[in-house]
Parts: C-alpha cells; structure tokens; sequence
C-alpha cells in the first residue's frame, strides 16, 4: 500500500492497472499480464493489473484513486477525464487505425440493399460497405425507420452511440421511430438479427466473425449495408494524483514498448492492438458530443 | 357381545336405508384462499397474456440443447482446466470470506429482527436494512466497496459479505420465528435471561437449518461470484461469461464441469451436516 | 447418593471441536496475503470515506425520473410472474420427489437431486447467454433461463423442509393403502404449503433482482435501465430504481410474514 | 404348527378379518428385537386388548401387523392374506381394510378434518379422483358418518391443528372407521385424555367392534380400561407374550407378571 | 382481603414458596377466559392436585403462576413476590426457584439430556458460564444427582431425541429438581406413562415434597393418582374452582361435579 504521509507530492510505490477490453473487438482479453510486466520493469515499482469488464467500476476505480492506470473504451476516456480528471495519454491503433465503424446489418438485404451484395471472407456486404470503413451507405439507414432493431446498452459506442447518432442525422426519432430490441453484447446483436429478432442490428465491424465460428451461415444470413464514422479506439488515461513525471514515464513506457518487435507482437496477440500512438482530444469530443445528445435526462 | 354378526357387511350397507344422512355444517366458503388464488391466476394470464413470446421458437429448443451440449462436450479444452480450477479456487475462496463475515454479522442481528427478542423498532429498522441489502444490485454494491478496498479479491469478498447479510437475517429470523415454542418456554420458565434463551431454547433446535442455510449461501456465493467477476476481480464466473460471449463453447464445456463438480461438493458436505444435526447422524 | 454412576463421557464428542478447527483453519487460508484474498482493515481505514461518499450520492432519489422506470418495471414484473409461476409448478413435485420422506425409492431420488444440483449449480448468467444463442432475444430466453434457476432454488429448499418436518403424519395414508402419489397429495401436500408458499415468494424475489441478467438477454425490465443510467453515472436515478425494488422487496416480506403466521 | 398360507382362503368381502402369526420376529435395523418369535391367533370379531411396558413392543407388534415395519422371519397373516413379504398394489388392498389409529394421531394439520378423514377413501376411491380431492358424494357420506359416529362432525371443516387432543383422537378414529375396515388396530389411543373422554373413545371402539363385528386390537396403558373394554387380554413383556386370556379374570397378580416385580424398580424402565 | 405484598415478607433462602391469589383472571389475546376470578391460597409445603375437564384451565393456572401466561387482572404472589407485572431480572430470579414440569415435556432434542438437565442451573450460574455450556464441577454434580433421582443417569449423554416418552418425563423432572426449586408445578407429567412409570414419577414428586419440603401443584387426568398422592385436591371446570378440599375424602359425586354430568355426552368435550 502506497505511504500517505510520505509528503504532498509523493508518488504511490505501487500502481494499479484497469484494463477494461474493448467490447468492440473480436477476440477474448484476460489478462493484463505483459503490460503490467513490462511497467514494473520500466518503472522500477510493482505494477498490478487488473482485467475489469464494467465500465462504471473502471472508473470509479480511477476517481477513488484505487487505479492510477486505466485502458478504456472511448466514451469511458471521456467520463474519466470529464468527471475525475484524468489525462488521455494514449491511443490504441489497430491495423494502423485508432478509429474503426459501427456495421448496420440486416436479414432484409432487400429492403436495405441499393445495389446486390458482395462476399468478401465469406460475409456479405451491400452499399458500399465492403470498403470495410465508415461512413458508408448512411443513404441507406433512412429506411429503418419503424424496424425493429437490436441494439446495445448506451454505454456501447458501436452498439449503440454511433449508429444512434446517424440515425438522428438521418432525421429519424430514435425515442419513437424505431423499434429497439435491447441486447447487451455484440454477438447477441448479429443473433437477433440472424433470427429474425430484429430486421436491423448495431454491432463493431464485424461481430459476425465470433457467431460464424458456431453458425457459419450467419456471413450469408445477415448483410452488413452501411458504417458509421469513425469510431475512436480505446486508450490510456492516468489519473491527476501522479506527478507529472511520472505520468510522462508511463506514457513513454508505454509507446515505447508498442514500438519494439516484441511488445508490438504481445500487443497484437493479446489486444489486437498494432500500436500505441499519443491521444488526439479532439477525436473524443465527438464521443462526448454523442454521448451529450444521447444521455438519458 | 356378538364375536361374529353375519349379517354386517359394512358401515354403510346395513346404516344408510334406515338412517338419515347426517347433517353436515355448510361447508364455509374459503375467501381469502379464493380471493388470493383469483389474484394470481388474474396477474398469471395478464402476464402471460401481455408478454411478447414466440411460442413457436420452443419447438426447436430440444434440438439446440443436443446441438450446444454437442459443442461444449464433444471436445472438451483440457488446456484450460489448471486456470479454472485456480479461478475456483478464487471464488470459493471470495465465496467463504463473504459467507463467513456475513454470518458473523447476520446471526445476532436476525435474533434481533425476530419476534420476541428485541423492541419492535429495532426489529422493523433492521428488517427494513435486510430488505435494502437484498433490493440493491450486487455490482451496485461491489462498486461502493470498489472505492474503498481497490480491484481486489478483497473487495469481492466484503461484497459478497454485504449481499449475504441480507438473505441470511431474513431466512434467520423466519426460522427463528418458526422454532417450536416449547424448549423456548423451558428456558424461560426456569429463569433464563434472553441470551440464555437464545443460546439453550433456540440454537439447539434451529442448529440444523442455519447450518444448511448457511451451507446454502456459500453455494450462492460461489456462483454469485460470475456478477463479482465483472467488475475484475476474478473468479470462475468471470472466465464463464467471457468465455460463453466469445462462444469458446469448449472451454465452457471444461468451466461447467468444474463449477458443477464443486457444487455438487458442496451439497454432498451440506447434506452430511444436515443429516448429523437433525438426527444426530444415525445410519438411514 | 454420593456415590453415582456418571456414565464415561461418549467418545466423539472431540468431532464438533474438531469441525471448529478445521473452519477455522480454512477461514484462516482464505484471509491470508500469501494463498487467500490478504484481508486487511488498513485499506478499510484508509478510504472509508468514499464509500460513504457514493452512497450519501445515492441518498436523493431524482423522482422525475419515475415515468421512464414504468415499463421496464412492468416487464420485470411480467417476467417474473411467469418464471416464478412455471417454475414453482414444476418445482412442487420435483421438491417431493426429491426428499426422502415423500420419495423413499433412493433410485430415483438419487437421479432427481443429481439432476437438479447440476441445473441448479450453472450459473443465471450462463442460461442466459446459451439461451439467446438457442430461442432468439427477448422475454423468452429470459424466462426460460429464469425457469430453471428457480426449479434448483425451489426444489432444493422445498425439498429440505419436507425432510425437516414431522413425517409421521404420511404413515397414515400408507396404512390406509394409499399409493405414493396419492399420499403425497392427501397429506404431504398441505403440509409443505406455507414452505412452499414461502419459497416461491423468496423466488419471486430473486427474479425481480436477476433482472440484470434479463438485461444481458435483451429482455429489457430493469437491468436494462440500470446498466444504462449506471454509464452515465446517475447514481440519482438509479437510487428511484433502488427505492422501487426496495417497496416490491418490502411487500414480498410483508407476504411472507402473513402467510407464515397464518399457516403454520 | 404347519402354515396357514393355503388353508385358510381369503376372507371374502365384508367379514372381519383374523390375524395369524407364526413365530413372527421382528429386529429393527440397530440391532434391538421388538417382537421375538411371536405365535398369536386373533379370531375375526375379538376385541383384544394389548398392555406391556414402555418398550416392551405393543407398537412394534400392531405396526407389524399393517406392515409398516417389516417382519424379519416368521409369518403373518392377516384375513387370509400372507403379510410378510407383501408389496405394492397386494398390500395397498389389505392395507386399505385395516383401520389405523397411531399414538400420535398422525393428523396432517394444515388441512381440514373432512379431508383427513378422506384419507380412509384412498385405496377404493379412482385415482384421479384422489388427486384432484374430488371425492364421490358416497365416500363423502361416509366421512360425514364417520364423523357424526365419533360425535365431531360440527367440526368437518375446521383445520385439523385447531383441534384440542380429544377431537384431534376421534378424528383419527373417524378415518380409520372411514376406511369400512375389518380390522381396527389402535395404538394407545386414549393416552392424554381425560376420563370422560377416554371412556367416550373406548366405547365407541366397543360399538364398532359389537355393532359392526369388526375386529379390534388395542394397545392401552391403562388397566382398568383394558379389563372393562376388552374381552381378550395380551401382555407383552421384553417383546414376548407373557399372558393371553380373559380381559375380565386379569388379576393383580397377572399385571404384576406383565410390569414385573414392583412398581419404580429400575429394571422396568429399561429396554 | 388485602394485598399481601407489604404484609409477607419475601421468603428466607431454601423455604418452600407459598402462593397467593386474589381474583386473578386470565383472558388469551383471542378473547378465551381461561381462568376466571380465581382466589386461591396455597401455603409453602402442600402436595395439590388440580383435576378437570381437557380446557377447564389446568394448564392456564400452572403456567400464570410461572409468569409463562400474563395476569389479565388480580393480584399474584409466589413466595411473597408480586408476579403480575413482575419483569427483567426480578422474575428471572423467582423463576429460577420454580421448577417446572411441562406437559410435553419441552426438551431441546437436539442436544444432550445432560445439558437439558443444566438448563436448570442458568438463573444460578455465571452469565458466561451458561453461554459456554462450561458449568462448575458443583453445577454438573446437581444435575448428575437429578439424574439419579429419576434413575436415568446412564442415559446422560444421549440426545433427548432418542429418548421413550417414560425417559423423557423424567428429564423434564429432573431439569425442574436441578434448580433446587422451592416450588414444583408439573402439568400432567404422567399422562401417556405406563402405571408403574406413573407411579414411580409421582412418588419422586411426593418424595420431595415430603423429604425437602417443597411445594408442589400438580395437573392431573388420573383421578386415582390425584386421590393417592395429593393431600389437597382443586376441581376447576371452566376457569373456575369447583372443588377444593381433601384429596382423600373427593368421593365419586365430586369428581362428577368437576367433569359434568355423564361420560361420553357431548358438551365435556367442547370448551
Ligand atoms: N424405529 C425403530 N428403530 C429402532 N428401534 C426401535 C424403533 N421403534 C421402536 N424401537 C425399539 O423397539 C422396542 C419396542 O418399541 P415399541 O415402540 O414397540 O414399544 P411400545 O411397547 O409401543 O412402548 P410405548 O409404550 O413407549 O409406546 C423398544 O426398545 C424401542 O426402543
Ligand atoms: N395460547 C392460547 N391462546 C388462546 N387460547 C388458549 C391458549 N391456551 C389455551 N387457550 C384456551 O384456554 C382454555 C384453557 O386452556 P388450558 O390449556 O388451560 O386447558 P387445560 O385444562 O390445561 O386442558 P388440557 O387438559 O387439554 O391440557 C381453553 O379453552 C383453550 O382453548
Ligand atoms: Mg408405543
Ligand atoms: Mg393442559
């Protein structure tokens, strides 16, 4: 435990580390286990992790000083920063992007599809969409209107904020114009559409991918017809109470290790992430800005 | 005397042509047991009736079952095994922590909230307290202590502990209220203050379900520990949620096995004790 | 009488010290740093504060949020009602075939309790992800999984106090020729009532707090809402949310009580 | 003694039954022998009363005879049916002619008094019916008979645990009279109760057993009663027969065979 | 008359308890009198008998005297103290010299008859000690001789569960004589006794009401043990004493004027 008394100034001898997975990706994250391996190196203090798949604890964690370090989604980096102060030091970057789409899909390639659909690994794109980046075919979201549609819980920017800000944009009433089947995970999204739940269902590109390895039919099933905008990646948020060197100690631990080989390779394998590159603010003013107009009031 | 009366077939042969019926008292209308069952057939097929279901999708559930046990046991991934059994390890140790304070804090505070051991005040404030602990979420909960203890098992632990409180006061003074009076009365009869009462009127008789119930709850906490798991601090139940919403179903296939073996375990201990104190363990 | 016979104190009376030491030993394992959770008080004492802090946040309930908390409550409810009702009729007989009084062929009691530890030992969360995937979101799947939640908790509690209560009671209908089943239901069955009764309250309970669950399943209710004002951190709307299922937790207990004064 | 199996046929329908014990032993599974090779004739229509010691096998001896404790070797037979060995539908039909009276009553509490005594109904009411609690109006006059014979039928309807001890006896007796029996065991069935009522209890068994003819074995613990009501006595001591004859010509000296040398020795209190 | 409270002063250490009654009624929450204006004096030493009717109040009466039950109206003393209204700690110490029988006999059976016997010593322990079980060697010696008493010490340390109803009667006995009480109630404690049990349990009661002194009330069905061992017999018939004199002259007419007009007729059975 960290010595309260040391002085103002003091630094906590040990760390905590909060990584909450990016909902929006295909693969299964447990363990925090080579970042924080790397920072109790590079730091010289030990350096916890702990794998948090509740937003809300991950930063409550933070703004009760139980973690010094968190790895959050978007809208989280925000709510850390804008509630309890803490600096975005990081942005994840995959494949090169530290953005990626939210995927509109339908079971009524029909109603949705201007044009006919194309495979691509075995999925089924329309409008565009195989472009496999947003925004792409938005003309077409219009026509949700008085569809049912699955949807995640409003703390998902895939599942929910973007796709949500698009259909606003599009004029429709997201209160009463659509019909919303609450789901709260990626998978359950693309199912209900699959099974005919809902006509239209909001996931990250391309929750299809974790259904198929037990329903491979769902690539054809279900057509993806419009991205959304770019979605900021996930990134690094340090609490206020460290110093300011040590913020910087971290940060450029950190970058650098996503710079080797061999953390970059660690990375990927776990994380999917190709890269850690410093924050842009500005890129998740458009998450508060969502999430302002979406908030429940 | 007539030893033999060949003529005596039955009761009722020889009585019902002569005899008149007897006359028995009307037959009482049971209101309140009418009225409570008209309630809930009304509020059963309103539900029944409002809620949206396709029925149809049920049909097909038999072949899903086959179909997903398939999947999770077909091919079972052993590789996962040694971390599950050291994140069971983690919950039951999470599970026991919480079940062991929470006991220590519910006993005394259940006689309090029982009929006849305390002022009625105290009893309805801690009855209300119950019912609050029980009416809040358990990640609610897990989120206050988070800010106090850290992302540790710890926290996990008091959570658990805090949850366990609420369903062991109230099933504790139900059985409380609910333990035969006469010992009771015994007690007091020969002068006994009433932590005597309670120490030699109730505890003997109420041993056996308390110990079960408490049994009981430790299983809860155990698998209670999947919603902990959310929030990071480890357990089975957090391997299993993220393991069935990656739909490793072999993986899960190992992790049902493991959750089933200590449950089962846990039973088969519980009962032993219940059987030991209720009949003092004689063979069946 | 100065002389009396004490009876040797019986052997065995070592084993309940021994059970004692052995829980103390294991409570000892759990708390400690090296192979346990490293229970401590230090962090307690530290940061007491902010937790009393969150919950002092709590402590105003924004009831203007109350129309929005209306149909998800009516859908917990909904629910609820169904899975509690199913599975407690299901339960009923599966709780007599379970315990030894009602059901003294060990065969098949033996094959009714295994069958039911192992529905009752899978996790709510894990039906309802399974379920999702096997009938599609929506009520279903979140009632089905609820269905058999309760059949454990049900069957097993039921089925304890069966064996807890007097059993003389049914040597009566076995001496008046009765078959099993009809035993059973001449005389076990007003005698399990106010536990039984109880028990189904008790689940009726654990349904409305397992809306989270509901929620994961996209059935909607109040998880639902929860988990959404919970990303937003309107700790005042969700002590509304709270403060309703605190009054429904209330009126089962208020149930609860009368029944089992009434009928015990 | 060659068994009686094939020589005595059935009983045919309506006539009392005879009980017929041959060497009967009866060992519960810790090891304590209750009946030890017991030879008894009981003719169908006696009224025979039962007395003996605490633990000296009075429950054991009638609860063997309904086979609800089994016997370990010997043979039992009661209306001309072998007992031992006995199973499922067989014996639900014999078990469904004899009418039990337990020591404790054995009401189910939480249900009225009219469908306690229905329990007697069960083994000749359909099944369905049964479980549905739909009884036929003829069973049901039976019970309302039944209850009326025992002088509580005001009370059909109350819920068995509002009962005092007394009522809660008759009723027992009211289901075991329900069943149309041919037999009617009774075990202490008067212990608790005031004189009044316990005379009340006695003469109705003696009513049933002289204006029915159906046979009747009771276990009493008090001897004038068992001399005033009985016309056959049994002593049981230490599970043996130690005295079988006439109810009336017991004297002091026969109880003090049967309860052993003198009242508060220690040896009687003993198994 | 006037309250005896200043008039008597509490009694020495070790005497027998008298009982004083004036006008005490009893009423239940329901609305039962169940004892009605009773005045009743009992000097320290007697031997009673209460005899009547299943609900005439015997029970009622035993269990106000102990505080069990609350005085509706009336004075009550025992041994000089005030028991209607008396609270806390003062009834406790009253209470921990009355011995108490129980009709059904109330022994924890999940625990020890030992234990059992010591719930005797709580009023007179150490408050730590009772809640440990760890009682002084003195305690347990008390106990052991109760045992003896009643002749069932070699049962000590079995479960009260697996006790006859014989043994456990005299545990309940040997529970109330372990408070070295100065005054024993004992409702019905032979009732469902065999007669040399009976006999035996009412000469233990005799015994020390003769040997020690103590004052005992005793609830009784039997009207020939009231005769036998009561010096003084009290008839009650529906919360009211309608008897009260010797036990050895209550002729055949008394005992019909306390149970009513004739066995068997309906109206002694209801309340
Ligand atoms: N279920 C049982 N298991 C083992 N032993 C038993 C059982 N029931 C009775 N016994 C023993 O068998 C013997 C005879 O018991 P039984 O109940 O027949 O006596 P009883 O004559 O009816 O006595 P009581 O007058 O007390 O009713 C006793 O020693 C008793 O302890
Ligand atoms: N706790 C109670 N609440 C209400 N009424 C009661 C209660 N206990 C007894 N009564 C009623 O009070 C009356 C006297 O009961 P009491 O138990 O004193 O009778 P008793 O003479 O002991 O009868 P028994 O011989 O059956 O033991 C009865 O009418 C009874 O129904
Ligand atoms: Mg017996
Ligand atoms: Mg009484």
């Amino acid at each position: 435990a960290g010595n309260a008394d040391a002085g103002p100034a003091a630094d906590p001898t040990e760390l905590t580390l909060a990584l909450v997975p990016s909902q929006d990706q295909g693969g299964l994250v447990d363990t925090a286990k080579p970042l924080t391996d790397m920072l109790t190196e590079a730091l010289g203090m030990p350096v916890h992790g702990v794998v948090s798949k509740d937003y809300q604890a991950a930063v409550e964690a933070m703004g009760a000083g139980q973690a010094q370090i968190g790895f959050l989604p978007s809208l989280q980096l925000w709510q850390a920063s804008d509630r309890y102060g803490a600096s975005v030091v990081l942005q994840t970057e995959r494949d090169g992007n530290i953005t990626y789409p939210a995927q509109f899909m339908t079971n009524n390639p029909d109603k949705y599809c201007e044009d006919s659909p194309v495979e691509r690994d075995g999925k089924l794109y329309c409008n565009g969409a195989d472009a496999l980046s947003g925004p792409a075919g938005l003309d077409s979201i219009k026509k949700i209107e008085g569809a049912k549609v699955a949807m995640l819980g409003p703390g998902s920017p895939a599942g929910y904020i973007y796709p949500m800000l698009a259909l606003k944009n599009a004029g429709i009433n997201t209160d009463t114009g659509i019909e919303a089947v609450p789901v709260t995970a990626n998978d359950a999204a693309v199912l209900a559409v699959h099974n005919g739940d809902a006509e239209v269902g909001f996931s990250f590109w391309d929750a299809r991918d974790i259904v198929m390895k037990d329903t491979p039919e769902v690539g054809k099933d279900v057509v993806v017809f419009a991205m959304s905008q770019e979605i900021p990646n996930d990134g690094v948020a340090l609490t206020n109470d460290l110093s300011a060197e040590l913020q910087e100690k971290i940060g450029t631990a950190l970058a650098e290790y996503s710079a080797t080989e061999e953390g970059a390779a660690a990375l990927t394998e776990i994380y999917s992430i190709t890269k850690l590159a410093p924050a842009d603010p500005d890129s998740l003013d458009v998450v508060a800005d969502a999430a302002t107009k979406l908030g429940l009031q | 005397m007539s030893l033999h009366n060949p003529t005596r077939n039955t009761a009722t042969a020889a009585q019902a042509p002569q005899a008149p019926a007897p006359v028995p008292p009307a037959k009482p209308v049971p209101w309140r047991p009418l009225a409570a069952v008209l309630a809930v057939a009304v509020i059963a097929v309103a539900s029944f009736w409002s809620v949206e279901i396709t029925w149809s999708r049920l049909l097909g559930l038999p072949a899903d079952i086959v179909r997903y046990l398939w999947l999770m046991f077909s091919n079972p991934n052993w590789d996962k095994l040694g971390e599950a059994l050291a994140q069971t390890w983690r919950s039951v140790q999470m599970a026991w922590v919480g079940t062991v304070l929470g006991l220590l804090i519910s006993f005394p505070l259940s006689f309090l909230a029982a009929r006849g051991f305390a002022p009625a005040p105290v009893r309805g404030l801690l009855r209300m307290a119950f019912a609050l602990i029980r009416a809040v979420p358990e990640i609610v909960i897990a989120i206050i202590i988070l800010s106090v203890t850290g992302l540790t098992p710890l926290t996990g632990a008091l959570a658990l502990a805090v949850n366990s409180i609420g369903t062991l006061g109230k099933w504790g003074y139900e059985s409380i209220e609910g333990v035969d009076p006469g010992p009771l009365e015994a007690v007091r009869a020969a002068g006994g203050s009433t932590s005597q009462v309670i120490r030699w009127g109730v505890w003997p008789s109420a041993m056996p379900e308390f110990a079960s119930f408490w049994l009981y709850r430790f299983e809860i906490n155990v698998r209670a520990s999947a919603v902990l798991g959310l929030i990071g601090v480890g357990g089975v139940g957090d391997m299993l949620t993220s393991y069935t919403q990656y739909r490793e179903w072999s993986t899960v296939g190992v992790l049902i096995l493991v959750v089933i073996a200590v449950t089962m375990g846990i039973d088969a201990v519980s009962g032993a004790i219940r059987r030991r104190l209720t009949d003092g363990g004689k063979p069946q | 009488m100065t002389d009396l016979q004490i009876p040797a104190k019986p052997r065995g009376r070592w084993k309940p010290y021994a059970a004692t030491l052995v829980i103390v030993a294991i409570t000892a394992v759990t708390l400690s740093p090296q192979w346990g959770i490293a229970f401590g008080f230090d962090a307690i004492s530290r940061n007491w504060q902010n937790g009393v802090g969150k919950i002092l946040e709590m402590l105003s309930p924004d009831f203007s949020f109350f129309p929005r908390t209306v149909a998800p409550l009516l859908e917990t409810l909904q629910m609820a009602v169904i899975a509690t009702l199913v599975g407690s009729l299901l339960g009923l007989p599966l709780s007599m075939w379970a315990a030894r009084p009602t059901n003294p062929n060990s065969v098949t009691r033996t094959l009714v309790r295994t069958a039911l530890n192992i529905v009752r030992s899978v996790p709510d969360l894990l039906y309802a992800a399974v379920l999702v995937a096997m009938v599609g979101v929506g009520a279903l799947p979140g009632i089905l999984a609820l269905v058999m939640f309760n059949l454990g908790t049900i069957v097993k509690l039921v089925s304890e106090s069966i064996e807890a209560n007097d059993t003389g009671l049914l040597e009566a209908g076995s001496a008046a020729g009765g078959t099993r089943a009809q035993i059973n239901r001449a005389l076990a069955l007003p005698e399990v009532a106010p536990a039984f009764i109880n028990q189904t309250l008790y689940v009726f309970e654990l349904n409305v707090r397992a809306s989270t669950v509901l929620g994961l399943v996209g059935a909607g209710g109040l998880g639902l809402l929860i988990d959404a004002v919970r990303t937003f951190y309107r700790y005042d709307q969700l002590s509304l949310i709270i403060l309703e299922i605190l009054i429904l937790v209330l009126l089962l207990d208020k149930f609860s009580d009368v029944i089992r004064r009434r009928l015990v | 003694m060659a068994p009686a199996t094939t020589a005595v046929p059935p009983a045919p329908p309506g006539t009392p039954f005879a009980i017929r014990m041959r060497e009967v032993t009866v060992r519960y599974p810790n090891g304590v022998v209750a009946l030890d090779r017991i030879s008894l004739d009981i003719e169908a229509g006696e009224m025979v009363s039962v007395v003996g010691l605490s633990g000296s096998g009075k429950s054991s001896l009638i609860r063997t005879i309904n086979a609800l404790v089994p016997v370990t070797s010997g043979e039992l037979e009661v209306g001309g049916h072998r007992i031992d060995g006995a199973r499922g539908r067989e014996l639900r039909a014999v078990r469904g002619q004899i009418g039990m009276i337990f020591q404790g009553f054995n009401l189910a509490k939480r249900t009225t008094v009219l469908n306690n005594v229905l329990v007697g109904r069960l083994s000749h009411a359909p099944w369905w019916r049964t479980m549905l609690g739909a009884y036929t109006a003829a069973d049901r006059r039976l019970a309302f008979e039944a209850l009326d014979r025992v002088e509580i039928l005001p009370k059909a309807y109350q819920r068995a645990a509002d009962l005092s001890g007394g009522q809660a006896q008759r009723v027992a007796i009211a289901r075991a009279l329900t069943q149309e029996p041919r037999l009617v065991l009774a075990d202490e069935p008067v212990a608790s109760l005031d004189p009044p009522t316990a005379h009340a209890v006695m003469g109705d068994l003696r009513r049933i057993n002289q204006d029915l003819g159906i046979t009747v074995l009771t276990n009493l613990h008090l001897l004038d009663l068992a001399r005033r009501y009985g016309t056959r006595l049994i002593g049981l001591r230490a599970g043996r027969i130690v005295y079988d004859g006439d109810a009336a010509s017991a004297d002091d000296a026969v109880f003090e065979e049967i309860y052993g040398r003198s009242i508060g020795a220690q040896d009687v209190l003993e198994k």
